[in-house]
């Protein structure tokens, strides 16, 4: 039964997780600017290495395995938001402004 | 047959990749690149040479009882190809400090204008 | 282990997405989000495979690719922030 | 997933430097990738975090240096063109003489490795055969690679420590003062704004510490490894280096002390070999460390690891203080 249960459990957060790593992927290649990618890149991706890791860790068990990816989530938790921080302020910092042009253009479309 | 030598083929191409960037490119830099692609495809060639079908990673899985054997890859390309790896870094890391000082004693890292240089003094 | 699959094959098509974006991006600063986000896509790719394949013991190389991700990210930054490529940058925001 | 380097490769050969950088690291990743799907666990270890990390950030040090313009040529040069597709060619018809991909019986698998494979654990007692094979049946090779690394870190300490002469062109300086007007140094403390990363970086870099011990020492039982270790010990210090300054990594691992761990790791390795030696057998046979024939090979395997760890970590360590020293050097002249 808790076997069952944990199945079914992995298998609910890997197919969200990687739903969200497609949308990953389509957010860089589709929005507009830096600033927005870095949106997709940066925040969704970090939720869909959570979701992908705890439901391998539903697998495994009691185990060495799970205390690694749970030392793998809490990495990639501190490392990707800090990076993807860094990016965003290294290019503001530069003097890449976010692209408004475009967004304007598109609610002028939708009008 | 197209799945026998895929592997070697993609080795092929990024080798003569490689061998391109370094011949044709003035840039000392981008030869650099090019060695560093030249070596990444020969640690291609040799890690699927040790690949067995089917086979695992060389460490010692325990068998619990009537389980059979598993199969294991070939340990010896791994680690030519292990040391390997940290003796290119080490040897890029060589050549990029002497493109360096050849920036610092030519003021240009292209090759071409180098040798125009050469040819004045 | 049908599921494994699955995933393995949604993070590949998602590496392929960012790494057209690494090829096309009209600045580095694309570049570098798509390094990024393809060194996040690595590690879960060989969690994953590394169930798929039924030994699970290999998550240190996990760890490892998210650290060097981390620290590539940082030391580029850096030089973008303190480097001399200013010139550059400008011109291709004209572009965009 | 092939398809995926072979995409990239040629991605690489059409941009600007700094690009081709970026995607030099994005090629080691996936890679990497591949060398795990084909069961080379450790070697996708090492490449993880040399190709991905510290070459990268080597290549990032060169091209604060050097500029990160290329110069365009139009021209597509036709002689290597050539050369490079006949030597393609050549390497593509000789494929059809080579054994078929992945086969048990390929000529590869059965000359030494079987022997490797089924003596090793009762022989040495190492679960990891790629360590065992490293650092036992193919000491010498290794300690010869220790070696080439410990030359490589004291070359490029000399190539870059010397003094650089006051001829310079005229653009190079206009590039220092560029880069002196600039808001501060390639090494220097940062700006106010670095806070986030100063903290996560404070953080983590124990941890890394700890774990690069971790993968020193379970290198017998896992992928792990000297060679790994000492790169992700010294990636711990580049970090650190990166986000603090790099003043304040010197103060806690100076230059003096690297090349002095640099020079004891290849001592600590010849050592082992010297102290077999004495102990009367041929150099580097751990039989003889302890009393019994295993327990002597773990010792002695556990020995040397530490020896290359310890090297390769001083190595990094000089090249990577090497290069930044140099762009001080050159900030401190162009003011």
């Amino acid at each position: 039964m808790i076997d069952l249960l944990l199945d079914v459990g992995t298998w609910i957060l890997l197919i969200f997780g990687g739903v969200l790593l497609l949308i990953t992927g389509f957010g860089l290649l589709r929005l507009p600017d830096l600033y927005s990618r870095i949106h997709a890149g940066g925040m969704a991706d970090t939720l869909a290495t959570f979701l992908i890791f705890t439901g391998l860790a539903l697998q495994s068990g009691f185990t060495l395995v799970t205390v690694k990816l749970v030392l793998v989530i809490v990495f990639v938790f501190f490392t990707s938001p800090t990076s993807s921080y860094a990016l965003a302020h290294a290019s503001f910092v530069a003097g890449l402004k976010p692209d408004l042009k475009s967004y304007r253009d598109r609610d002028e479309e939708d009008e | 047959m197209f799945s026998e030598h895929f592997n070697y083929w993609v080795f092929i191409i990024l080798l003569m990749l490689g061998l391109f960037t370094v011949m044709s490119r003035s840039n000392l830099i981008k030869k650099m690149i090019g060695l560093s692609l030249f070596q990444i495809s020969v640690f291609l060639f040799y890690i699927s040479m040790g690949k067995v079908t089917g086979g695992t990673a060389p460490i010692v899985v325990e068998t619990l009882g009537n389980a059979s054997e598993p199969v294991y890859s070939n340990p010896l390309p791994h680690v030519l190809i292990l040391t390997a790896i940290v003796v290119g870094i080490a040897t890029t890391a060589l050549g990029l400090s002497l493109v360096v000082r050849i920036k610092e004693t030519f003021g240009t890292v292209d090759e071409d204008e180098i040798l125009a240089l050469e040819e004045d003094s | 282990m049908i599921i494994y699959a699955v995933v393995a094959i949604a993070i590949l098509v998602s590496i392929a997405m960012a790494l057209a974006r690494a090829i096309l991006g009209p600045t580095s600063y694309d570049r570098i989000l798509s390094a990024n986000a393809i060194g996040t896509k690595t590690v879960l790719l060989i969690a994953v495979l590394g169930f798929l394949n039924g030994r699970p013991d290999f998550l240190d190389l996990a760890l490892v690719y998210s650290l060097m991700n981390f620290i590539g990210t940082l030391a580029v930054l850096k030089y973008f922030k303190f480097g001399t490529l200013r010139g550059r940058l400008s011109a291709s925001e004209k572009k965009s | 997933m092939l398809l995926l380097v072979a995409g990239t490769m040629t991605v690489l050969i059409v941009r600007n430097l700094f690009v081709a950088t970026m995607l030099l690291g994005i090629v080691s990743f996936t890679m990497a990738l591949i060398f795990v799907s084909l069961d080379a666990v450790d070697v996708a270890f090492t490449e993880a975090a040399v190709g991905a990390g510290i070459s990268t950030v080597l290549y990032i040090g060169t091209l604060a240096m050097v500029g990160a313009q290329e110069k365009e040529k139009k021209t597509i040069a036709i002689g290597p063109l050539i050369i490079c597709l006949a030597v393609g060619a050549t390497l593509f018809y000789a494929t059809y003489e080579m054994p078929a991909y992945g086969r048990a019986t390929n000529p590869v698998q059965t000359h030494v490795a079987p022997r490797y494979i089924q003596d090793s654990p009762t022989e040495i007692g190492v679960p990891n055969m790629v360590t065992s094979v490293l650092a036992s049946y193919r000491g010498y090779d290794t300690f010869g690679e220790t070696t080439v690394i410990f030359t490589a870190g004291i070359g490029v300490m000399l190539i870059l420590r010397q003094r650089r002469r006051r001829k310079q062109e005229e653009d190079e300086e206009e590039e220092e003062e560029l880069r002196s007007s600039t808001s501060g140094s390639l090494t220097g403390l940062g700006s106010d704004h670095d806070l986030v990363p100063h903290v996560v970086a404070k953080l983590l870099i124990p941890f890394i510490l700890v774990f690069a011990l971790y993968v020193q020492f379970h290198g017998d039982y896992g992928p792990g490894g000297g060679f790994q270790a000492g790169v992700i010990f010294a990636a711990g210090f580049i970090l650190y280096a990166l986000v603090f300054g790099i003043d304040f990594a010197r103060a806690v691992l100076d230059g003096k002390l690297v090349l002095f761990l640099m020079a004891a790791g290849v001592l600590l390795y010849g050592g082992v070999g010297i102290a077999s030696m004495i102990l009367g057998g041929a150099f580097l046979d751990y039989n003889l460390l302890a009393d019994d024939a295993v327990h002597g090979q773990h010792l002695g395997i556990l020995l040397i690891e530490l020896g290359v760890g310890i090297t390769v970590t001083a190595a990094m360590l000089s090249i990577f203080y090497a290069f930044v020293g140099r762009a001080d050097i050159d900030i401190e002249q162009g003011d």
